[in-house]
Protein backbone atom coordinates (compact mmCIF):
# COMPACT_ATOMS: atom_id res chain seq x y z
CA UNK A 1 0.00 0.00 0.00
CA UNK A 2 1.48 3.27 -1.10
CA UNK A 3 0.76 6.68 0.65
CA UNK A 4 -0.24 7.28 4.70
CA UNK A 5 -1.81 4.25 6.58
CA UNK A 6 -5.97 4.92 7.51
CA UNK A 7 -6.70 1.31 8.91
CA UNK A 8 -5.15 -0.38 11.53
CA UNK A 9 -5.38 -4.13 12.55
CA UNK A 10 -5.47 -3.83 16.87
CA UNK A 11 -4.16 -7.12 19.13
CA UNK A 12 -4.20 -5.21 21.88
CA UNK A 13 -6.58 -2.18 23.34
CA UNK A 14 -7.35 0.40 20.83
CA UNK A 15 -6.80 4.29 21.66
CA UNK A 16 -9.62 6.13 20.46
CA UNK A 17 -8.25 9.59 21.51
CA UNK A 18 -4.91 9.02 20.11
CA UNK A 19 -6.28 7.96 16.66
CA UNK A 20 -8.29 11.27 16.78
CA UNK A 21 -5.57 13.33 17.27
CA UNK A 22 -4.57 12.61 13.68
CA UNK A 23 -7.78 13.83 12.10
CA UNK A 24 -6.98 17.64 13.34
CA UNK A 25 -6.55 19.90 10.56
CA UNK A 26 -7.21 24.16 11.05
CA UNK A 27 -9.80 23.97 8.11
CA UNK A 28 -11.81 20.90 9.48
CA UNK A 29 -15.21 22.08 11.76
CA UNK A 30 -16.60 18.72 12.50
CA UNK A 31 -15.84 15.45 13.65
CA UNK A 32 -17.57 12.47 13.70
CA UNK A 33 -16.29 8.86 15.21
CA UNK A 34 -18.32 5.85 15.60
CA UNK A 35 -17.01 3.57 18.03
CA UNK A 36 -18.46 -0.74 17.88
CA UNK A 37 -18.87 -2.11 21.68
CA UNK A 38 -19.32 -5.47 22.73
CA UNK A 39 -22.86 -6.15 23.59
CA UNK A 40 -24.24 -8.48 26.18
CA UNK A 41 -26.52 -10.17 24.24
CA UNK A 42 -27.20 -10.73 20.41
CA UNK A 43 -30.53 -12.70 18.88
CA UNK A 44 -31.85 -13.00 21.95
CA UNK A 45 -28.60 -15.05 23.56
CA UNK A 46 -26.46 -13.54 26.56
CA UNK A 47 -23.65 -13.13 25.12
CA UNK A 48 -19.84 -13.15 27.74
CA UNK A 49 -17.28 -12.29 25.40
CA UNK A 50 -16.24 -12.66 22.17
CA UNK A 51 -13.17 -13.60 19.69
CA UNK A 52 -12.35 -11.68 16.57
CA UNK A 53 -10.09 -13.81 13.92
CA UNK A 54 -9.17 -11.76 10.59
CA UNK A 55 -7.24 -13.05 7.80
CA UNK A 56 -4.49 -9.99 8.08
CA UNK A 57 -2.90 -9.52 4.92
CA UNK A 58 -6.21 -9.58 3.05
CA UNK A 59 -8.27 -7.30 6.05
CA UNK A 60 -5.33 -4.28 6.36
CA UNK A 61 -5.45 -3.99 2.50
CA UNK A 62 -9.59 -4.05 2.13
CA UNK A 63 -9.35 -1.50 4.80
CA UNK A 64 -7.21 0.67 3.43
CA UNK A 65 -9.03 0.92 0.41
CA UNK A 66 -12.34 1.65 2.58
CA UNK A 67 -10.39 4.42 3.58
CA UNK A 68 -8.90 5.86 0.50
CA UNK A 69 -12.83 5.57 -0.81
CA UNK A 70 -14.16 7.45 1.45
CA UNK A 71 -11.55 10.24 1.20
CA UNK A 72 -12.13 10.68 -2.28
CA UNK A 73 -16.03 10.12 -2.16
CA UNK A 74 -16.72 12.48 0.64
CA UNK A 75 -15.45 16.24 1.59
CA UNK A 76 -13.42 14.80 4.03
CA UNK A 77 -10.50 16.38 5.58
CA UNK A 78 -8.95 13.14 7.24
CA UNK A 79 -10.25 9.36 8.00
CA UNK A 80 -8.48 6.65 10.65
CA UNK A 81 -10.54 3.11 11.09
CA UNK A 82 -8.87 0.77 13.70
CA UNK A 83 -10.27 -2.73 14.45
CA UNK A 84 -9.73 -5.32 17.29
CA UNK A 85 -8.50 -9.01 16.92
CA UNK A 86 -8.30 -11.53 19.36
CA UNK A 87 -10.70 -12.07 22.62
CA UNK A 88 -12.56 -9.65 23.97
CA UNK A 89 -15.21 -8.86 27.25
CA UNK A 90 -18.37 -7.12 27.42
CA UNK A 91 -17.87 -2.90 26.93
CA UNK A 92 -14.56 -3.29 25.01
CA UNK A 93 -13.70 -1.05 22.22
CA UNK A 94 -14.54 -3.42 18.81
CA UNK A 95 -13.94 -0.69 16.31
CA UNK A 96 -13.56 2.79 15.74
CA UNK A 97 -14.10 5.19 12.97
CA UNK A 98 -13.07 8.81 13.18
CA UNK A 99 -13.16 11.23 10.37
CA UNK A 100 -12.91 15.17 10.01
CA UNK A 101 -14.31 17.72 7.45
CA UNK A 102 -15.15 21.24 7.07
CA UNK A 103 -19.09 20.11 7.77
CA UNK A 104 -20.69 17.69 9.31
CA UNK A 105 -22.60 16.37 6.96
CA UNK A 106 -19.61 14.76 4.60
CA UNK A 107 -18.58 14.00 8.28
CA UNK A 108 -21.30 11.89 9.43
CA UNK A 109 -21.70 10.46 5.83
CA UNK A 110 -18.36 9.19 5.56
CA UNK A 111 -18.51 7.58 9.07
CA UNK A 112 -21.45 5.35 8.27
CA UNK A 113 -20.25 4.22 5.01
CA UNK A 114 -17.23 3.47 6.48
CA UNK A 115 -18.20 1.39 9.27
CA UNK A 116 -20.93 -0.18 6.92
CA UNK A 117 -18.27 -1.24 4.18
CA UNK A 118 -15.96 -2.02 7.02
CA UNK A 119 -18.77 -4.89 8.01
CA UNK A 120 -19.51 -5.86 4.98
CA UNK A 121 -16.04 -6.48 3.08
CA UNK A 122 -12.89 -6.60 5.29
CA UNK A 123 -12.65 -9.91 6.52
CA UNK A 124 -12.91 -10.58 9.55
CA UNK A 125 -15.15 -13.28 11.53
CA UNK A 126 -17.02 -12.89 14.83
CA UNK A 127 -17.19 -15.89 17.43
CA UNK A 128 -19.85 -15.07 20.02
CA UNK A 129 -19.03 -17.24 23.64
CA UNK A 130 -23.05 -17.74 25.43
CA UNK A 131 -23.78 -17.85 28.91
CA UNK A 132 -25.18 -21.27 27.77
CA UNK A 133 -21.81 -22.41 27.00
CA UNK A 134 -22.07 -22.83 23.35
CA UNK A 135 -20.60 -20.03 20.96
CA UNK A 136 -20.84 -19.46 17.43
CA UNK A 137 -19.15 -17.83 14.26
CA UNK A 138 -21.53 -14.95 12.87
CA UNK A 139 -22.64 -13.97 9.37
CA UNK A 140 -22.70 -10.49 8.80
CA UNK A 141 -26.05 -9.69 9.76
CA UNK A 142 -25.24 -11.33 13.26
CA UNK A 143 -27.14 -14.57 12.81
CA UNK A 144 -25.38 -17.96 13.10
CA UNK A 145 -23.37 -20.00 10.72
CA UNK A 146 -25.50 -22.99 10.04
CA UNK A 147 -24.12 -25.65 12.51
CA UNK B 1 1.37 -28.60 -7.62
CA UNK B 2 1.96 -27.44 -4.42
CA UNK B 3 -0.37 -25.13 -2.63
CA UNK B 4 -0.90 -23.43 0.94
CA UNK B 5 -4.52 -23.08 2.27
CA UNK B 6 -5.55 -20.96 5.04
CA UNK B 7 -8.99 -22.03 7.18
CA UNK B 8 -10.82 -18.66 9.14
CA UNK B 9 -13.45 -19.01 11.43
CA UNK B 10 -15.99 -21.47 10.76
CA UNK B 11 -13.87 -23.32 7.83
CA UNK B 12 -10.97 -23.62 10.00
CA UNK B 13 -13.26 -25.42 13.03
CA UNK B 14 -15.01 -27.86 10.07
CA UNK B 15 -10.94 -28.64 8.67
CA UNK B 16 -9.15 -28.34 12.23
CA UNK B 17 -6.14 -26.49 11.56
CA UNK B 18 -5.38 -22.89 10.91
CA UNK B 19 -3.50 -24.00 7.51
CA UNK B 20 -2.27 -26.74 5.57
CA UNK B 21 -0.15 -28.11 2.87
CA UNK B 22 -2.18 -29.37 -0.52
CA UNK B 23 -1.14 -31.22 -3.29
CA UNK B 24 -3.65 -31.06 -6.52
CA UNK B 25 -3.93 -31.01 -9.41
CA UNK B 26 -7.35 -29.04 -9.94
CA UNK B 27 -6.61 -26.36 -12.48
CA UNK B 28 -8.52 -23.84 -10.44
CA UNK B 29 -9.96 -22.52 -7.34
CA UNK B 30 -13.15 -24.20 -7.97
CA UNK B 31 -11.43 -27.59 -8.27
CA UNK B 32 -9.47 -26.99 -5.30
CA UNK B 33 -12.25 -26.30 -3.40
CA UNK B 34 -14.33 -29.25 -4.69
CA UNK B 35 -11.34 -31.49 -3.06
CA UNK B 36 -10.91 -30.12 0.24
CA UNK B 37 -14.72 -30.12 0.78
CA UNK B 38 -14.97 -33.74 0.25
CA UNK B 39 -11.97 -34.00 2.28
CA UNK B 40 -13.21 -32.10 5.42
CA UNK B 41 -16.79 -32.17 5.27
CA UNK B 42 -17.34 -28.05 4.61
CA UNK B 43 -20.88 -27.08 5.02
CA UNK B 44 -20.69 -23.79 3.29
CA UNK B 45 -21.27 -23.86 -0.49
CA UNK B 46 -18.81 -22.31 -2.39
CA UNK B 47 -21.74 -19.67 -3.15
CA UNK B 48 -21.75 -18.66 0.34
CA UNK B 49 -17.78 -18.43 0.24
CA UNK B 50 -15.44 -15.83 -1.26
CA UNK B 51 -12.26 -16.75 -2.36
CA UNK B 52 -8.37 -14.87 -2.22
CA UNK B 53 -5.47 -15.94 -3.14
CA UNK B 54 -2.33 -14.29 -2.35
CA UNK B 55 -3.76 -12.41 -0.24
CA UNK B 56 -6.22 -10.78 -2.76
CA UNK B 57 -9.82 -11.29 -3.68
CA UNK B 58 -9.84 -13.74 -6.54
CA UNK B 59 -12.56 -15.72 -8.66
CA UNK B 60 -13.40 -18.93 -8.65
CA UNK B 61 -11.81 -19.45 -11.77
CA UNK B 62 -8.65 -18.23 -11.14
CA UNK B 63 -5.70 -20.50 -12.74
CA UNK B 64 -3.70 -21.50 -9.77
CA UNK B 65 -0.26 -21.78 -9.99
CA UNK B 66 2.79 -23.27 -7.67
CA UNK B 67 3.40 -22.20 -4.28
CA UNK B 68 -0.28 -20.12 -4.32
CA UNK B 69 -1.54 -18.68 -1.11
CA UNK B 70 -5.76 -19.85 -1.47
CA UNK B 71 -8.02 -18.97 1.29
CA UNK B 72 -11.68 -20.07 1.03
CA UNK B 73 -13.72 -16.96 3.20
CA UNK B 74 -16.68 -17.65 4.57
CA UNK B 75 -19.38 -14.53 5.06
CA UNK B 76 -17.64 -11.62 7.10
CA UNK B 77 -18.78 -10.58 10.67
CA UNK B 78 -16.45 -8.15 11.99
CA UNK B 79 -17.53 -4.49 13.10
CA UNK C 1 -35.53 20.43 35.11
CA UNK C 2 -36.79 17.13 36.77
CA UNK C 3 -34.00 13.83 36.06
CA UNK C 4 -30.50 13.69 34.97
CA UNK C 5 -29.32 16.62 33.36
CA UNK C 6 -27.93 15.45 29.23
CA UNK C 7 -26.55 19.09 28.28
CA UNK C 8 -24.54 21.27 30.19
CA UNK C 9 -22.85 24.96 29.12
CA UNK C 10 -19.25 24.69 29.57
CA UNK C 11 -16.67 27.75 30.65
CA UNK C 12 -13.52 25.93 30.09
CA UNK C 13 -12.34 23.24 27.88
CA UNK C 14 -15.25 20.65 27.33
CA UNK C 15 -13.68 17.02 28.31
CA UNK C 16 -15.14 14.63 25.45
CA UNK C 17 -13.77 11.19 27.22
CA UNK C 18 -15.29 12.06 30.40
CA UNK C 19 -18.57 13.16 28.79
CA UNK C 20 -18.12 9.29 26.50
CA UNK C 21 -18.19 7.40 29.97
CA UNK C 22 -21.51 8.60 30.69
CA UNK C 23 -22.72 6.42 27.52
CA UNK C 24 -21.38 3.19 28.37
CA UNK C 25 -24.29 0.78 28.65
CA UNK C 26 -23.86 -3.30 28.67
CA UNK C 27 -27.08 -3.39 26.13
CA UNK C 28 -25.42 -0.99 23.99
CA UNK C 29 -23.15 -1.75 20.65
CA UNK C 30 -22.58 1.02 19.41
CA UNK C 31 -21.13 4.93 19.83
CA UNK C 32 -21.35 7.56 17.99
CA UNK C 33 -19.92 11.20 18.58
CA UNK C 34 -19.42 14.46 17.20
CA UNK C 35 -17.48 17.32 17.61
CA UNK C 36 -17.33 20.85 16.23
CA UNK C 37 -14.35 22.57 16.05
CA UNK C 38 -13.25 26.63 15.53
CA UNK C 39 -12.10 26.52 11.54
CA UNK C 40 -9.35 28.90 10.80
CA UNK C 41 -11.75 30.09 7.70
CA UNK C 42 -15.81 31.16 7.20
CA UNK C 43 -17.62 32.49 4.09
CA UNK C 44 -13.84 33.37 2.66
CA UNK C 45 -12.43 35.44 5.36
CA UNK C 46 -9.68 33.77 7.37
CA UNK C 47 -10.97 33.47 11.57
CA UNK C 48 -8.70 34.04 13.99
CA UNK C 49 -10.43 33.38 17.15
CA UNK C 50 -14.42 33.21 18.23
CA UNK C 51 -16.40 33.73 21.16
CA UNK C 52 -19.70 32.30 22.25
CA UNK C 53 -22.07 34.16 24.12
CA UNK C 54 -25.19 31.92 25.31
CA UNK C 55 -28.25 32.78 27.16
CA UNK C 56 -27.81 30.49 29.83
CA UNK C 57 -31.02 29.62 32.04
CA UNK C 58 -32.77 29.21 28.54
CA UNK C 59 -30.22 27.39 26.78
CA UNK C 60 -29.45 25.18 29.22
CA UNK C 61 -33.85 24.28 29.48
CA UNK C 62 -33.83 24.32 25.56
CA UNK C 63 -30.32 21.77 25.35
CA UNK C 64 -31.92 19.08 27.80
CA UNK C 65 -35.50 19.38 25.94
CA UNK C 66 -33.85 18.83 22.64
CA UNK C 67 -31.97 15.54 24.25
CA UNK C 68 -35.37 14.40 25.84
CA UNK C 69 -36.55 14.68 22.30
CA UNK C 70 -33.67 12.51 20.95
CA UNK C 71 -33.58 9.41 23.46
CA UNK C 72 -37.51 9.54 22.93
CA UNK C 73 -37.57 9.63 18.99
CA UNK C 74 -34.51 7.43 19.04
CA UNK C 75 -33.54 3.86 20.00
CA UNK C 76 -31.08 5.14 22.18
CA UNK C 77 -29.34 4.00 25.59
CA UNK C 78 -28.02 7.64 26.50
CA UNK C 79 -27.35 10.91 24.89
CA UNK C 80 -25.22 13.86 26.29
CA UNK C 81 -24.32 17.40 24.98
CA UNK C 82 -21.88 20.52 25.72
CA UNK C 83 -21.23 23.75 24.08
CA UNK C 84 -18.60 26.09 25.41
CA UNK C 85 -19.18 29.39 26.17
CA UNK C 86 -16.41 32.35 26.51
CA UNK C 87 -13.01 32.44 24.44
CA UNK C 88 -11.74 30.12 21.47
CA UNK C 89 -9.21 29.76 20.18
CA UNK C 90 -8.91 28.00 16.07
CA UNK C 91 -8.87 23.83 16.63
CA UNK C 92 -10.70 23.93 20.03
CA UNK C 93 -13.41 22.10 20.60
CA UNK C 94 -16.81 24.28 20.57
CA UNK C 95 -19.65 21.41 20.88
CA UNK C 96 -19.32 17.56 21.94
CA UNK C 97 -22.77 15.66 21.07
CA UNK C 98 -22.15 11.60 21.94
CA UNK C 99 -25.18 8.51 21.88
CA UNK C 100 -24.92 5.39 22.32
CA UNK C 101 -27.88 2.96 21.44
CA UNK C 102 -27.87 -0.90 20.74
CA UNK C 103 -27.37 -0.34 16.48
CA UNK C 104 -25.30 1.96 14.94
CA UNK C 105 -28.54 3.55 12.70
CA UNK C 106 -30.29 4.92 15.82
CA UNK C 107 -26.63 6.35 17.37
CA UNK C 108 -26.08 7.93 13.40
CA UNK C 109 -29.63 9.78 13.88
CA UNK C 110 -30.31 10.60 17.22
CA UNK C 111 -26.65 12.49 17.32
CA UNK C 112 -26.97 14.33 13.78
CA UNK C 113 -30.77 15.19 14.94
CA UNK C 114 -29.03 16.57 18.45
CA UNK C 115 -26.54 18.56 16.62
CA UNK C 116 -28.77 20.05 13.89
CA UNK C 117 -31.40 21.04 16.66
CA UNK C 118 -28.62 22.87 19.29
CA UNK C 119 -27.52 24.50 16.24
CA UNK C 120 -30.86 25.92 15.11
CA UNK C 121 -32.99 26.16 18.25
CA UNK C 122 -30.45 27.17 21.67
CA UNK C 123 -29.76 30.81 22.48
CA UNK C 124 -25.90 30.65 21.77
CA UNK C 125 -24.10 33.20 19.17
CA UNK C 126 -20.82 33.33 17.66
CA UNK C 127 -19.20 35.89 17.15
CA UNK C 128 -15.92 35.47 14.84
CA UNK C 129 -12.91 37.70 14.49
CA UNK C 130 -11.02 38.15 11.27
CA UNK C 131 -7.59 38.52 10.24
CA UNK C 132 -8.53 42.13 9.02
CA UNK C 133 -8.98 43.30 12.17
CA UNK C 134 -12.80 42.77 11.85
CA UNK C 135 -15.82 41.14 13.82
CA UNK C 136 -18.94 39.97 13.65
CA UNK C 137 -21.86 38.14 14.53
CA UNK C 138 -22.98 35.50 12.87
CA UNK C 139 -26.54 33.85 11.79
CA UNK C 140 -27.10 29.96 11.69
CA UNK C 141 -26.37 29.92 8.16
CA UNK C 142 -23.05 31.34 9.37
CA UNK C 143 -23.47 34.41 7.29
CA UNK C 144 -22.79 37.73 8.71
CA UNK C 145 -25.69 39.27 10.42
CA UNK C 146 -26.63 42.49 8.59
CA UNK C 147 -24.79 45.69 9.55
CA UNK D 1 -44.50 49.03 35.36
CA UNK D 2 -40.45 47.77 35.73
CA UNK D 3 -39.05 45.47 33.72
CA UNK D 4 -35.49 43.83 32.92
CA UNK D 5 -34.20 43.44 29.58
CA UNK D 6 -31.22 41.28 28.60
CA UNK D 7 -29.77 41.65 25.21
CA UNK D 8 -26.81 39.15 23.44
CA UNK D 9 -24.89 39.46 20.34
CA UNK D 10 -25.37 41.85 18.04
CA UNK D 11 -28.74 43.39 20.15
CA UNK D 12 -25.99 43.86 22.69
CA UNK D 13 -23.53 45.80 20.90
CA UNK D 14 -26.47 48.20 19.43
CA UNK D 15 -27.85 48.65 23.18
CA UNK D 16 -23.90 49.26 24.57
CA UNK D 17 -24.55 47.20 27.42
CA UNK D 18 -25.82 43.69 28.88
CA UNK D 19 -28.85 44.22 30.55
CA UNK D 20 -30.90 47.36 31.43
CA UNK D 21 -34.12 48.89 33.59
CA UNK D 22 -36.87 49.76 31.63
CA UNK D 23 -40.16 51.58 32.74
CA UNK D 24 -42.61 51.23 29.89
CA UNK D 25 -46.63 51.46 29.71
CA UNK D 26 -46.05 48.69 26.71
CA UNK D 27 -48.69 46.10 27.31
CA UNK D 28 -46.72 43.41 25.72
CA UNK D 29 -43.57 42.13 24.27
CA UNK D 30 -44.48 43.94 20.52
CA UNK D 31 -45.18 47.14 22.21
CA UNK D 32 -41.85 46.82 24.69
CA UNK D 33 -39.71 45.96 21.18
CA UNK D 34 -41.17 49.00 19.13
CA UNK D 35 -39.95 51.26 22.45
CA UNK D 36 -36.74 50.07 22.33
CA UNK D 37 -36.17 49.98 19.17
CA UNK D 38 -36.82 53.72 18.58
CA UNK D 39 -34.23 54.23 21.58
CA UNK D 40 -31.38 52.04 20.51
CA UNK D 41 -31.84 51.75 16.94
CA UNK D 42 -32.07 48.09 16.76
CA UNK D 43 -31.28 47.15 12.76
CA UNK D 44 -33.33 43.42 12.87
CA UNK D 45 -36.95 43.49 12.30
CA UNK D 46 -39.17 41.97 15.00
CA UNK D 47 -39.42 39.07 12.74
CA UNK D 48 -36.05 38.51 12.84
CA UNK D 49 -36.05 38.13 16.79
CA UNK D 50 -37.52 35.69 19.16
CA UNK D 51 -38.75 36.30 22.29
CA UNK D 52 -38.32 35.29 25.88
CA UNK D 53 -39.94 36.39 29.36
CA UNK D 54 -38.32 35.31 32.43
CA UNK D 55 -36.02 32.27 31.10
CA UNK D 56 -38.72 30.56 28.28
CA UNK D 57 -39.72 30.97 24.84
CA UNK D 58 -42.96 33.65 24.63
CA UNK D 59 -44.95 35.31 22.08
CA UNK D 60 -45.16 38.81 20.90
CA UNK D 61 -48.28 39.04 22.36
CA UNK D 62 -47.72 37.96 25.79
CA UNK D 63 -49.00 40.61 28.02
CA UNK D 64 -46.01 41.99 30.25
CA UNK D 65 -46.09 42.21 34.48
CA UNK D 66 -44.20 43.68 36.33
CA UNK D 67 -40.75 42.58 37.08
CA UNK D 68 -40.45 40.27 34.46
CA UNK D 69 -37.20 39.29 32.89
CA UNK D 70 -37.36 40.34 28.97
CA UNK D 71 -35.11 38.70 25.47
CA UNK D 72 -35.26 39.89 22.48
CA UNK D 73 -32.95 36.88 20.46
CA UNK D 74 -31.10 37.19 17.26
CA UNK D 75 -30.76 34.25 14.91
CA UNK D 76 -28.58 32.05 17.03
CA UNK D 77 -25.79 30.59 15.39
CA UNK D 78 -24.12 28.01 18.09
CA UNK D 79 -22.27 24.93 17.51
Amino acid sequence: MIGISRFALVEASIDGVALGRDLARPDAGACVTFEGWVRDHNDGRRVLRLDYQAYAALAANEGEIILAEAVRRFAVAEARCAHRTGSLAIGDLAVWVGVSAAHRGAAFDACRFIIDEVKLRVPIWKNEHYADGESGWLHPDNTPVSR
Amino acid sequence: MNLRVLYFASMRDHAGVDAERVTTVAKDARGLFGELRARHGFVLDAARLRVAINGAFASWEQVLRDGDEVVFMPPVSGG
